[in-house]
């Protein structure tokens, strides 16, 4: 199984690197709307700096979204979705391989922004074992959970807009989570930020199960 | 001539009637408890009417999506063996969903004229209220799944797993008081806690969550109904078109 | 010779509409049948529910001895289909897409380059992008991607489409030495004169149903 | 012209009409959006109801690239770009056409978010001839600039990545614009909103202008 | 007659490739070419290159008049491309997506009626969205939104490909009549036999080049 998915990941990652869609466009696009926040704000540097934390995960919100749904176009797009369905993988690994590929990716986009967001928004780290374990958490889950609701979206005409409408709501504690752990290492609250980053693993664990055991069904379609 | 209807395509049987009629007269006693009865709140005046609706509301809603998720449990892991293949289970998720989702909403509505009231706003920026939102638009994008042109049993199973992934926001919204400050007001009925609200207010509003929750039942039922009946509709109208494909294809020859 | 695919009166419906509506057919071991009928007849309807993609909704379906109404995912491992469509991985090279369908289905990387060469994709191909191949070139890596997983059931919707004539006979040679060596071939084709080369079976079909069947060869 | 113009924008209505996406995806998901930066901002009010003019302005931003995503997607999904390049429609009108079709769309889009915005982040109005006028010059000045990035990414295969990268910066002007606007119309800034009002007019005729004239050339490709 | 197409040593480039390398090749009205090669001999290039849609980089273009070199989008407006895809809106209903395919090209909604009978796309499927067609009725919608525009130069890939054996009499029977009425017509097909019937000349391409010309019947 855990060969069968590193597979999967594989394949993905050198698609990835054939078309550099990662690098070429969600990177600089996420970029883009830190920077578009800060219009948007007027550039009120307090505001921004305490926002920081939830501007980062919705950014990587943002461009997880249009990763994820870039890993189902793949394989949906020459005709439709049977190959993928038809595969001789079993579900559970193509569950973890995409999740595992678009985890990958989806790090990737962190590592820049990242750095985005500290330069931008002028943020203070307090707190780097917090910052990076939430981190981790929050794209594990988002991982997991996005793999999830893009495969009931994929192959679908509609699942351009039908997989952020899914995902959003499903996402929606992890975007709280991470927020309010961020800014825990970021010194700007002494909540416990902890709590909040171990519940980002729970999700991610509870999903992940979750996918192993009904990715099955979700490939299946009418 | 008028034709009698087939009793298998009407949604109302003599069992719901009586529900039905039940449920009307429950809500006549609401309104009059909650209107007239019950006294107005020392802080909140007349407002505080409002909470007979809201609350119970909130809570049939929770409790249809809890029995959306139990029913979409049961269709993914118990129904091969049943004679219909789940699809009874199904069907009770998507009728609770809707009307969890309905609930759920004259709680947003009933909560923003109470807040336009009390808080001089319709809206906070509070924890409660957007965990609220966002349970609400959870259940809208599972009833967007199910809309989708798919065979039944396949958009069922998508739609079980998203109805069991979305559960987890259920907990979030009524946890919500205590995880955070909120300006809104935190459980004051609780398993193990005396209650905050005390005498006629206490009674009306345990009332209502009982003539809700008739109210809820008698659409379920329907709305359970009504999609079983397209569906009867569906296998019929399916019939009709074998047959009409095989007279066009003799017609060709 | 044990039956490969076993239908019974199998009605399937898509979109509302009944695609198969009462289908009995049954294939043994080693066929090769070419499944015809005007447009709309059902022919891809049909490899779609043998490959269990399509649910049936009525009668009783059995594909490589498992029953379709209680398990669709199982069969799959041993079926190859290959669609209107390619099923290729556009933005990979050619060899890229082979070596990954080979490890899927637990081949090695040579069987991948056999494959290739067997179909007469030239070496130029192989480290080109997908995208960039022509309508025959694509068909061919698809029919090679199918080679690699040495299916025991061949469904093919219309595989001769784009292929050129030099195409055309490789393929059925393809067909025929998978047949001969033991597994199941069937093809939906219009091509009238083709049929008689290598199909030991014509199976015609008509608004969902069998209409005319050759019988076994 | 302007026929050929009703033409394509009564069919791209059409297509929405049989697929409802806007309505059915793209509107609730905004709604989403405007809920989703509550969170990034830990629901402190008066930073809401201050930033609200500039997140409507994301929020459209966001259901808008959608909507434009999906008015191309309907013309090069089945197989590529070839039809909308031979279409005996020209280029003015296929332009205009499109033009129309998006800026009905997100009008709607906006009927929806604008209440949203009111009820949700708590704004008073005191200018509704700005609003409205600066509501109107923003859309305008959005479906022309998104029809125009729109095409020149249609029929790529990294459209869905590469259409907001063009489409982000191209709008800059016009969020900023819109954001100072509105927030006059709100009475929370004292500045010149008309002037913010015609600049987005004047950036949608020139954008119109340049469409009308280049939108042939874009269509090329190759 | 007049030539409708006239490449000199025409040279056209895509992806870094030479697609076309160096075709000379007139073609003169009410001509119908069928265009031959195997897999990647540049069938699809060339006919994209008439069409305008792939532009060239060296040799002189001339189609319906227009110089390919100042002008690729003029002609277009005259020339009907039926390619390896469709190019529905699949989306709409077939009706729907007719009328608009009519009214594009100033055509009456009646026209559109007309071609869907002519190439006997039945009433039910009028109001059928186009994404629940099979593979053969899509091909005939398009041929049909081809025909309401009455191009005087048609290009078809492959239009027989997923068409049954009545489609591919109804095809060599428009095809005919578009000719004697003053069309051009090219095609390309794999299809030995077949071409025989209609084509007035047969074409055939090597490696981006003409390789055998029957000449003008
Ligand atoms: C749109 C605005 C509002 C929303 C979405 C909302 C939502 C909710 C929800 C979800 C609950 C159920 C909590 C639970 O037991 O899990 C609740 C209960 C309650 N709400 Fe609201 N509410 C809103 C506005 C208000 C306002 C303005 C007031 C009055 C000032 C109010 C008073 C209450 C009270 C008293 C309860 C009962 C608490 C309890 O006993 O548990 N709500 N509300
Ligand atoms: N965009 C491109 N980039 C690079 N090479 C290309 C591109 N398009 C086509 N080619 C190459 O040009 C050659 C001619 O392709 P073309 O599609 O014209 O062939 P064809 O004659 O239509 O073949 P088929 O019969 O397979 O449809 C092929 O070798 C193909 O790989
Ligand atoms: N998803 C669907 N919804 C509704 N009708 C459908 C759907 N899929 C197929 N059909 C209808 O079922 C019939 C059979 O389609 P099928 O694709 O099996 O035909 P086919 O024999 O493969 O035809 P062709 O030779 O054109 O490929 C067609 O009339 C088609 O319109
Ligand atoms: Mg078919
Ligand atoms: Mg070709």
């Amino acid at each position: 199984m855990l060969r069968e998915a590193l597979l999967v990941a594989r394949k993905d990652l050198r698609v990835e690197w054939r078309s550099k869609v990662t690098i070429g466009h969600v990177a600089p696009l996420a970029l883009l709307v830190l920077v578009v926040f800060a219009f948007a704000f007027d550039a009120n540097a307090g505001l921004l700096e305490f926002g920081a934390g939830g501007l980062y995960w919705v950014a990587v919100l943002f461009g997880g979204t249009l990763l994820i749904q870039r890993a189902f176009d793949v394989e949906t797009e020459d005709g439709n979705f049977d190959a993928f369905r038809m595969s001789a993988i079993g579900a559970p690994s193509l569950f973890l391989g995409k999740s595992l590929g678009v985890f990958i990716q989806v790090v990737f986009l962190e590592l820049i922004l990242g750095p985005g967001v500290v330069l931008l928004y002028n943020v203070r780290i307090d707190d780097w074992v917090l910052l990076l374990a939430s981190a981790l958490g929050g794209t594990l889950a988002f991982s997991v959970c996005g793999v999830l609701c893009g495969v009931m979206a994929a192959g679908l005409r509609v699942r351009a807009t039908l997989l952020p409408l899914l995902l959003v709501p499903v996402l929606a504690p992890v975007l709280l989570a991470g927020s309010r752990a961020f800014e825990t290492a970021f010194g700007l609250r002494a909540e416990a930020g902890w709590t909040w980053a171990s519940l980002m693993f729970v999700i991610a664990a509870v999903h992940t199960a979750v996918g192993v055991r009904a990715f099955g069904f979700l490939l299946e379609e009418g | 001539m008028t034709q009698v209807p087939d009793s298998r395509h009407m949604t109302a049987t003599t069992a719901t009637r009586v529900l039905g009629t039940v449920a009307l007269v429950a809500v006549v006693l609401m309104g009059l408890l909650g209107l007239v009865v019950s006294p107005a709140d020392v802080v909140q005046g007349q407002a505080v009417r409002m909470l007979y609706l809201h609350v119970p509301s909130i809570w049939i809603a929770y409790g249809a999506f809890v029995l959306t998720s139990f029913s979409s449990a049961l269709f993914l892991f118990r129904s091969r063996h049943r004679h219909d293949g789940g699809r009874h289970h199904d069907r009770l998720a998507g009728s609770a969903a809707e009307v969890g989702v309905v609930f759920a909403g004259v709680t947003l509505v009933t909560g923003m004229l109470w807040g336009r009231v009390t808080w001089g706003t319709y809206w906070q920026w509070d924890a409660r209220l957007t965990t609220t939102v966002l349970l609400f638009v959870t259940y809208l994008g599972y009833l967007a799944l199910r809309r989708l042109p798919a065979d039944p049993v396949i958009r069922g199973r998508r739609a079980a797993v998203m109805a069991l992934i979305s559960f987890v926001n259920v907990p979030i919204v009524h946890f919500s008081v205590d995880w955070w400050r909120t300006l809104h007001q935190k459980a004051s009925l609780s398993v193990g806690r005396r209650p905050e609200i005390t005498g006629e207010m206490y009674w009306t509003l345990l009332y209502s969550t009982l003539a809700v929750t008739i109210v809820a039942s008698w659409l379920i039922v329907h709305r359970y109904r009504v999609i079983r009946l397209e569906e009867l509709r569906d296998e019929e109208a399916l019939e009709a078109l074998i047959a009409s494909r095989l007279r066009e294809d003799e017609a060709q020859a | 010779m044990s039956s490969v695919v076993d239908f019974h009166n199998v009605v399937a419906v898509a979109g509302g509409f009944p695609v198969l509506a009462g289908l009995d057919i049954e294939i043994t071991k080693g066929e090769i049948v070419q499944l015809r009928g005007s447009n709309g007849a059902g022919k891809t309807s049909f490899l779609r529910v043998c490959a269990g993609l399509i649910p049936i909704s009525d009668g009783d379906a059995n594909v490589l001895g498992f029953d379709l109404r209680d398990d669709r995912r199982s069969p799959r491992r041993y079926i190859g289909l290959l669609g209107h469509d390619n099923h290729l991985y556009t933005d990979l090279w050619v060899r890229e897409h082979m070596e990954f369908r080979a490890a899927a289905t637990g081949a090695e990387a040579g069987d991948a380059d056999a494959a290739l060469r067997r179909l007469g994709v030239t070496d130029r191909l192989w480290s080109v992008p997908i995208e960039r191949l022509s309508a025959g070139q694509r068909r061919r890596v698809s029919i090679a991607s199918m080679l690699v997983g040495r299916p025991q059931l061949w469904l093919l919707d219309e595989p001769h489409a784009a292929l050129d004539h030099e195409g055309r006979e490789l393929l059925d040679e393809i067909l025929l030495d998978a047949a001969s060596s033991g597994a199941t071939v069937v093809f939906a084709s219009h091509e009238r004169d083709l049929s008689t080369s290598i199909a030991s079976r014509v199976v015609t079909l008509r608004g969902g149903r069998l209409s005319e069947d050759s019988g076994v060869a």
